[in-house]
């Protein structure tokens, strides 16, 4: 008999999200609670500069003396609130752009495409540590610009969704009933968008994670002193060989961060994708 | 039966679902004579597709072929390694595929892929012999052979003609059996003519035996020796053909006739309640029994195995017809347009453009009210967009429109709101119709609180008053759209208009995505509907379907209107020749010797 | 994630010039159209980059002198560089010198901005090449392995670790590598180009290789996987042809054009992701120099840098495009699509976008 | 507040470079230098690498107008007038005598006899006189002029083809002349160009130069010092990055780095073939205070933040233990500093005090800082929280730091390369200092100090001098907390790096030789 199927991969996928939620849970039993159950004031400089791991800091010391350990609990918040506010951020305006653009088609959309490509031909990059050096290290200006990085990405996704289901006969027969074009797109668009837009969700939110830490990590994200995992793995780094666990154990939690949140994005996304298939 | 050693002999074939094991398609045995053309008939859901692979050896993802033997010319071909399996494709036996647009590879040239076939099977041809070949090859199915042709792409060739050159690749290497999986279900009337003529030709001319595969029992009647009628992945009935349309044993057969309309005689259809289950949902007993109304307690319980009944004839039913041939009761004529009345409906002078060439050229006509006006035309004749223009879509449109007296936009130009109900319009494609996020009452109820300021508790009592005036249990009020068969959504699709209270329900092909039972019930539907006082516009391509429910016919050719009238006169005696050619091969030499 | 081809060109253009005769092939005027846009979207981000470099708080003339210059002495620097003038007619002027490739000399060391910046992307083309080669076949071969043998061990554990990379952000795989190899590394002798130095551009290239190899394998397993499920490769199968011969002859080649869209994006993430890594590794590519140009406020290398680089993305999306519709045939002759409104046709919906 | 590469902890952020400011002399701790090691007679030939940092800018070879590396090259192409002794002394080198009028308003300067450029043309008066009106020439802009701001450049006498006096604008004084011109007072023929025409009488030649990247020297056989340099061929070598040039020289790749952080040089000290010399030098480590922010202005609160600086702790974390405590006074080498002002002790509870009587018990201030001062403000700001203070730490990148400092600004980070008290007055808080930050003017204070430049008398200036001192300990606006130690690496290879009371241990180019040459 031939081609034989081994087993579909649904149970991959429940696997892919379990792992996903274990190193997730992980990372913010550490992160959220972590300002809290610090032992020591994260700020507080307690050991000697580059201090190894020892009696009171089980991490060792960081560049100034403080409990590495202290700072890497109190320094998941940031990153982990910025990250997520970003993503939405760029989801929603991203989704609303698309969509009018898509429905509306004629100049408004020729002008929304032609400026995604602006955006995109632009490197992301270059804008954030712009605007960043310009107007200084605020948290919510950060967040604004990451977003500000991923909305052609998304308005592009959202686009190419709504001018697929657009073409759906049951469009037609809102706009036939004389339906207002906020009904339609409210009702019978966004819902019919929810799971492309999810999964991209948990794709931004790897890149923003990525795109958070690195800037901190060239310097330009949170200001010091606030113990922040990327901010942590800059001020370290010129002493990584003297006392590596001032950089490896940021690097190790943000890598876990975005492993967790990925390996979410991508089981829903396939679970998902089936569902629809099977509607 | 022709007394020489069988073509094609298939025993105890079974395919199941990989993962779960539940059987697709179960004891199917057939023996098949050299040039005998067997058609096997199937509604969706029945296995047909899976059991033409099988044929061949072939299992899709997803599914296993499980047992049973296939022997072509004393070959078992699922008995083979992989390696003579695939010399078996091809030379022993052929398959021609359901829709050419996406069945032949598009990167690759004509003439590249009948040589690739040649070069894989017959190694031993020189190339000029190879080319020679292709040349005869596609002159036997009626396509040119000069380079220019063989240089073309699948993209730059019709319907037909790429269908053609399907056949050729099945024919080319002269296989003893042929498997057609529906091949001109994509194709127009005219050139599905074509094809089926072609095909019969070829299976009389070179003795080939052929499985024809189809889901449209008028299509079978005419082409094929014997018929076969799969049920639920079964066999449920085997016969000569002239016997089985005269005198069907099997109730499901029975009923797939009823259901059939006719181009030369207005037929009352009756048609099949509920809908075929799915592998997988397939009840105990026999799988007809829930829609079977001579279903008794031993058809629920012991699966009917096929037995003979009358010589040749095999049947798989507990109870079945043997005696009783099959009458065709006649439906009233189509009603004349009462000439004192006026038109509740009247249009002139509609123009439209798709890009820079037009598509309708001063389109004028009326539709009488409480009469349904069929709109006929083959694919690109305009009458969808003429359809849309008249429901409210459509931006290149120009043309006046005038209902019960009163002046309304054309095309996309603006409608005051009541107007806009008085014109309601079903799509022709049911699982695109209704918002597959929301459940049915929701999308009902929308309509109908945009429409009437009334409560949602009252907008709800009126949706489930639609719901059963459309036939359907109030159970698929709370189901989401994917959850409903396609008659099922379309039938929802039928009780949204109706909730608007229109005057006027505009039909755009909505039959066409759906198999014989259940477009009957539709059909009976409509009819209902239209004797309680609904005015319909139906606009479609097959004119069996017009002659069950048209009173009035407007023919359309390349966006102009030749011929229109009363629906019995213009289908009894056509005036214009392009109306003659549509009547003449939608209708099928048999069914025309029934009808006589 | 193959974003959408470029639309098939718009209806409108291609009647004008089918009307006109001309013997131009079938997709000239969509190219033409491609190169005005992108002509276009240069222009705009030039104005982008020049508004945004010109606001930055901090004076170029008192960064060079830094704060110990008195203030007469900032004031001729500026009156040299021509500061005072007004924005728009800055503007002007400097489109005028761009156009020729002159982007001013860099204000740290008077070299002209546009060969220090020609060198270094020089330098990042370097690893961007390196890295392509490299990932180009991997990926490729390893996406149409995954796709054949689809949901077998090989599949899944592949998949699970393409996704584990996929995740990680760069400068931590960066952070990794240099622990792990921090002594075998060979260092880079400046004066030398890193093409003399192959040993040196492995551990940059591996960073920026995990950043790539997942999206691109994925990209191509998924494509093929979609074309395996083709009709035409069923029919194909039942003609008798053999499956290898079906994988590479039918299969693949159809399945190329959303792998080409996806390779544009792959030498963007190159280039986007080259900065933080190139940072890392201290690579004298365009990312380090752009990173150290804002740091310094040097305007004119900032805005050479912000130029070229969105030049080179404009010219390989249109690269990307072109060859898509070159190897697409329904493109390439764009006889105007017929409406395939036939009864039976299934219409699928494509979800365009990512 | 100068952000001196010097005191550059952060390797990739070093900005001091970019500054291009921090390389003046900088002069011996209080501690006397390592006892150099007797390497034996120094051998001629051979080819020598130093591997420095620029991780920004591609650097030029202008002699008065250095930037980034620029700075090291010059040490290589160029000779002043003058140059530091080990001890951090100002000793003549191209001048033979250098004679300061009793009133401190002119200077008499004699050029050694047959000195010579790279390019044969013996120097003269009129190259001297050519290279003071070039370093000060408006159009030139070049960011040291100001340190020779106290010279007439119009009324230049040339007394013979080998002596010029120089005339002090009225009521500037000219003693700390030497101070201040001896850095970036390289000696230029009349034909100089930076660009094209690059010649000194330097112990080295250019030969070649690509910014940013490399740039090589061959040695000038007619040196004023005879018989040195002793290599015959000099390369200087920019990396962009601390952990780089590190494993370069453990490999071999390079022979010497100068300025080498101090995780680096825990690294390096490890590292067989190499060796590390750590210079104790008296650059400054400050938290200078802006007299005119509302609080600050009053004197109780400056005394009472100077009073919680826990010095020692300070250098233990901000300079890893690498320094020494400071007392709010620069220049402790100067032979004019009062050693007898008693050290500022930590004591919280007087300046919990002094800041009730002051009106501020809980004060609340930002310390703007760069990244090299970074470190310390952090460490500061710790410390004052716990005796209740709430100091926020604002950290600059280099280029937002260096524009002149908004009038709300509190606190810097800053410091200076040491110097004389005079020259490092010149500079911070004399009345006409380059820049004055902290914005203190004190009419007595600026009295003594432009009184004592024009003492050239040691003894007669000492009085000068203490008392200006006085006032700076009781009421002046520099929280001066520490100086920091300098360090050079080299293989073993490599003879001629000492120890020294100055930073420049890593640039006497002409004094290092190879042993295995």
């Amino acid at each position: 008999m031939t081609s034989r199927r081994r087993r579909p991969n649904r149970w991959r996928n429940e696997r892919q999200i379990r792992a996903g939620t274990v190193l997730l849970a992980a990372v913010l039993a550490i992160a959220l609670p972590g300002p809290w159950l610090a032992p020591h004031d994260p700020n507080a400089l307690i050991g000697a500069p580059y201090g190894p791991p020892g009696a009171g800091a089980w991490l060792g010391y960081d560049y100034l003396g403080r409990d590495i350990w202290s700072r890497l609990l109190a320094g998941g918040l940031s990153i982990f609130w910025m990250s997520i506010a970003a993503s939405i951020l760029a989801l929603a305006a991203g989704a609303a752009i698309g969509m009018l653009s898509a429905y509306r088609k004629g100049a408004v959309d020729q002008g929304v495409v032609w400026s995604t490509d602006v955006l995109f031909a632009f490197p992301d990059l270059i804008l954030v540590l712009l605007v960043v050096s310009m107007l200084g290290r605020a948290p919510w200006l950060i967040v604004l610009l990451v977003a500000i990085a991923f909305l052609p990405g998304v308005i592009r996704l959202s686009r190419g969704v709504t001018l697929g289901i657009v073409e759906q006969e049951y469009v037609d027969s809102a706009r036939m009933m004389g339906f207002s074009s906020a009904h339609i797109l409210l009702r019978e668009v966004l819902p019919n968008m929810i799971t492309p837009l999810l999964v991209q969700f948990g794709v931004m939110l790897t890149w923003a994670i990525g795109m958070l830490s690195g800037l901190s990590f060239l310097g330009y994200g949170v200001a010091p002193p606030a113990a922040d995992w990327g901010l942590m793995i800059n001020e370290n780094r010129a002493g990584l060989l003297v006392q590596p666990w001032a950089v490896l154990a940021p690097v190790a939690m943000i890598a876990l961060f975005a492993l967790g949140t990925n390996l979410i994005a991508e089981g829903i996304g396939r679970i998902n994708a089936r569902i629809e298939e099977e509607a | 039966m022709p007394a020489a050693s069988p073509a094609l002999v298939v025993r105890d074939l079974r395919v199941d679902l990989a993962p779960r094991g539940a059987p697709i398609v179960a004891d199917i045995s057939l023996t098949l004579a050299p040039g005998e053309i067997l058609g096997l008939v199937g509604e969706s859901g029945s296995g047909k597709t899976t059991l033409a692979n099988a044929l061949l050896g072939y299992a899709r993802r997803g599914t296993r072929i499980t047992g049973g033997s296939v022997l072509v010319d004393g070959q078992d071909i699922l008995a083979l390694t992989d390696g003579e399996r695939r010399a078996a494709r091809g030379r022993l036996i052929a398959h021609v595929p359901q829709d050419p647009a996406m069945a032949l590879n598009p990167l690759a040239r004509i003439g590249g892929s009948l040589s690739e076939t040649l070069a894989i099977h017959r190694r031993e041809l020189p190339p000029a012999a190879r080319a020679a070949a292709v040349a005869a090859a596609l002159a036997d199915v009626g396509l040119p052979n000069d380079p220019a042709f063989l240089r073309r792409y699948p993209h730059q060739l019709s319907g037909g003609q790429q269908q053609r050159v399907l056949l050729a690749l099945a024919f080319i290497l002269r296989p003893r059996v042929i498997v057609l999986d529906e091949p001109t279900t994509a194709l127009d009337v005219i050139t599905q003519a074509q094809v089926l003529d072609l095909i019969r030709g070829y299976c009389r001319e070179q003795g080939v035996a052929a499985v024809y595969i189809s889901h449209d029992l008028s299509v079978v009647q005419d082409l094929v020796d014997r018929a076969a009628v799969l049920y639920a992945g079964r066999l449920a009935e085997v016969a000569d053909s002239r016997a089985i349309f005269a005198q069907p044993m099997h109730p499901y057969t029975r009923g797939l006739l009823g259901a059939m309309p006719g181009v030369d005689r207005r037929h009352a259809l009756s048609h099949i309640p509920g809908h075929a289950p799915s592998p997988g949902q397939r009840p105990d007993g026999c799988a007809f029994a829930p829609r079977c109304a001579r279903a008794t307690d031993l058809c629920r319980a012991t699966e009917p195995r096929l037995t003979e009944g009358v010589s040749g004839t095999f049947v798989a039913c507990h109870h079945p017809l043997l005696q009783t041939p099959l009458e065709r009761r006649t439906a009233q004529p189509s009603t004349p347009a009462p000439a004192d009345r006026p038109a509740l409906l009247t249009a002139a002078g509609i123009d439209a453009y798709y890009g820079a060439n037009q598509v309708l050229f001063d389109v004028g006509f009326s539709v009488q009210a409480r009469q349904c006006t069929a709109i006929v035309g083959q694919s690109g004749s305009g009458k969808t967009t003429l359809a849309r223009a008249l429901g409210g879509l459509g931006s290149a449109v120009t043309g006046e429109l005038v209902i019960g007296g009163t002046p309304i936009g054309i095309g996309s130009s603006p409608r005051a709101r009541d107007l806009r109900r008085r014109i309601q319009y079903i799509f022709q494609n049911p699982f695109r119709a209704l918002n597959p996020r929301q459940n049915v009452a929701d999308n009902l109820v929308a309509v109908v609180r945009h429409f009437f300021p009334v409560s949602a508790q009252e907008a709800r009592e009126r949706a489930r008053a639609a719901i059963a005036r459309v036939a359907l249990p109030a159970t698929v009020l709370d189901r989401r759209p994917g959850k409903l068969s396609g008659g099922e959504r379309q039938r929802v699709a039928i009780a949204r208009a109706l909730l608007c209270e229109p005057e006027v329900l505009i039909c755009d092909e909505i039959t066409s995505a759906l198999d014989v039972s259940v477009q009957a019930a539709v059909l009976d539907l409509l009819m209902r509907l239209k004797a309680e006082g609904l005015t319909i516009l139906f606009v479609t391509h097959d004119l069996a379907v017009v002659r069950v429910i048209a009173d009035h016919i407007i023919v359309l050719k390349d966006g102009r209107i030749v011929e229109q009238g009363e629906a019995d006169a213009v289908l009894d005696r056509p005036a214009h020749a392009y109306t003659r050619r549509l009547i003449a091969d939608s209708a099928s030499a048999a069914e025309l010797a029934l009808a006589s | 994630m193959a974003t959408q081809a470029g639309a098939p060109p718009s209806v409108g253009i291609v009647d004008r010039w089918q009307a006109a005769r001309l013997p131009l092939p079938g997709w000239f005027p969509w190219l033409a159209g491609r190169l005005l846009a992108g002509f276009g979207t240069v222009l705009a981000v030039s104005a982008i980059v020049y508004l945004a470099t010109l606001a930055l708080p901090s004076d170029p003339a008192r960064v060079i002198l830094g704060p110990e210059a008195t203030d007469k002495a900032v004031a001729i620097l500026r009156e040299q560089l021509g500061l005072n003038r007004p924005i728009a007619v800055q503007y002007v002027d400097w489109l005028r010198h761009v156009a020729v490739g002159d982007f001013g000399n860099s204000l740290d060391s008077n070299v002209p901005a546009f060969g220090l910046v020609i060198e270094r992307l020089g330098n990042s083309i370097a690893l961007m090449i390196f890295v392509l080669l490299v990932t180009a076949p991997a990926a490729f071969l390893l996406g149409v392995a995954m796709a054949v043998k689809r949901d077998s061990r090989f599949d899944r554990t592949a998949m699970t670790l393409l996704i584990g990379f996929k995740a990680v952000p760069p400068f931590a795989i960066a952070v990794a590598l240099i622990l792990l190899f921090s002594t075998a590394v060979s260092i880079l002798d400046p004066s030398l180009s890193p093409f003399a130095q192959p040993l040196y551009l492995v551990l940059p290239a591996t960073t920026l290789l995990l950043l790539v190899l997942p999206f691109l394998t994925r990209l191509i397993r998924a494509s093929l996987t979609e074309t395996l499920e083709a009709d035409y490769i069923a029919a194909a199968r039942l003609r008798g042809l053999p499956e290898r011969r079906i994988v590479w002859r039918h299969a693949v080649p159809n399945a190329l054009p959303p792998v080409i869209q996806g390779f544009a994006m792959a030498t963007r993430m190159v280039l986007g992701g080259a900065l933080i890594v190139e940072v890392v590794f201290s690579y004298p590519g365009i990312g380090s120099a752009l990173n150290a140009a804002i740091e310094t406020r040097d305007i004119p290398v900032v805005q050479a840098i912000a130029l070229l680089t969105a030049i080179a993305v404009v010219f390989i999306n249109l690269v990307a495009d072109f060859a898509t519709v070159l190897l697409t045939p329904r493109l390439r002759t764009t006889t105007r699509p017929r409406l395939r409104s036939g009864t039976g046709a299934r219409l699928r919906l494509r979800a365009g976008g990512a | 507040m100068i952000a001196p590469l010097l005191l550059d902890r952060r390797g990739l952020l070093a900005t001091a470079g970019m500054t291009g400011l921090g390389l003046l002399a900088g002069c011996g701790g209080a501690r006397a230098p390592q006892a150099g090691v007797d390497e034996g007679k120094p051998r001629r030939g051979g080819r020598l690498r130093i591997g420095t940092i620029e991780p920004t800018q591609a650097g030029n070879l202008d002699a008065h107008k250095p930037v980034g590396a620029g700075i090291i090259r010059g040490w290589a192409i160029y000779s002043k007038l003058w140059e530091w002794t080990k001890a951090c002394e100002p000793t003549g080198a191209l001048a033979e005598s250098t004679e300061i009028a009793p009133d401190g308003q002119s200077v008499v300067i004699r050029l050694h006899q047959g000195l010579e450029f790279h390019h044969g043309k013996t120097v003269s008066a009129e190259d001297l006189v050519y290279s003071i009106r070039r370093i000060s020439d408006p159009q030139l802009a070049s960011p040291y002029a100001g340190l020779v701001a106290a010279v007439n450049r119009d009324t230049i006498e040339t007394l013979d083809p080998r002596t010029v006096r120089l005339h002090a604008h009225p009521g500037k004084g000219l003693v700390a002349l030497m101070d201040t011109w001896i850095s970036f007072g390289g000696i230029v023929p009349t034909d100089y160009d930076p660009v094209h025409n690059v010649v000194g009488c330097g112990p080295f030649r250019l030969k070649s130069f690509k910014p940013g990247q490399r740039s090589t020297f061959t040695r000038f056989e007619n040196y004023f010092k005879p018989g040195q340099p002793y290599v015959d061929e000099l390369e200087i070598i920019e990396f962009k990055d601390q952990t780089a040039r590190a494993y370069a020289l453990q490999s071999g790749q390079i022979d010497l780095a100068d300025l080498v952080p101090v995780e680096q040089a825990q690294l390096l000290r490890r590292s067989p073939g190499v060796k590390v010399v750590t210079s104790p030098t008296n650059n400054v480590q400050s938290l200078d205070m802006n007299v005119l922010h509302p609080a600050l202005s009053d004197v109780r609160v400056r005394q009472a933040l100077r009073l919680l600086a826990d010095r020692p702790d300070l250098v233990k974390r901000a300079l890893h233990g690498e320094g020494t405590t400071g007392n709010d006074l620069y220049s402790p080498h100067d032979p004019t500093y009062d050693h007898d002002i008693a050290q500022r002790a930590h004591d919280p509870d007087k300046a919990k005090w002094l800041l009730a009587q002051a009106g501020h018990p809980s004060l609340a201030l930002t310390i703007t800082a760069n990244a090299p001062g970074a470190p310390a403000a952090l460490v500061f700001a710790e410390q004052a929280r716990k005796s209740g203070l709430d100091l926020k730490v604002e950290r600059l990148d280099a280029a937002s730091f260096a524009v002149p400092a908004p009038p709300g600004r509190a606190i810097t980070t800053g410091g200076i390369p040491a110097r004389g008290f005079l020259a490092s007055a010149l500079h911070y808080d004399a009345p006409d200092a380059i820049i004055n930050r902290t914005n203190f003017h004190d009419p007595r204070f600026g009295a003594l100090i432009n009184a004592a430049l024009s003492q050239p008398d040691v003894e007669k200036r000492k009085p000068l001098v203490h008392e200006a001192q006085h006032i700076q300990h009781d009421r002046g606006s520099l929280l001066i907390w520490g100086f920091t130690h300098v360090r050079a690496a080299a293989r073993d290879t490599i003879g001629g790096l000492v120890a020294e009371k100055t930073q420049f241990g890593g640039w006497r180019v002409d004094e290092f030789w190879r042993k295995d040459a």
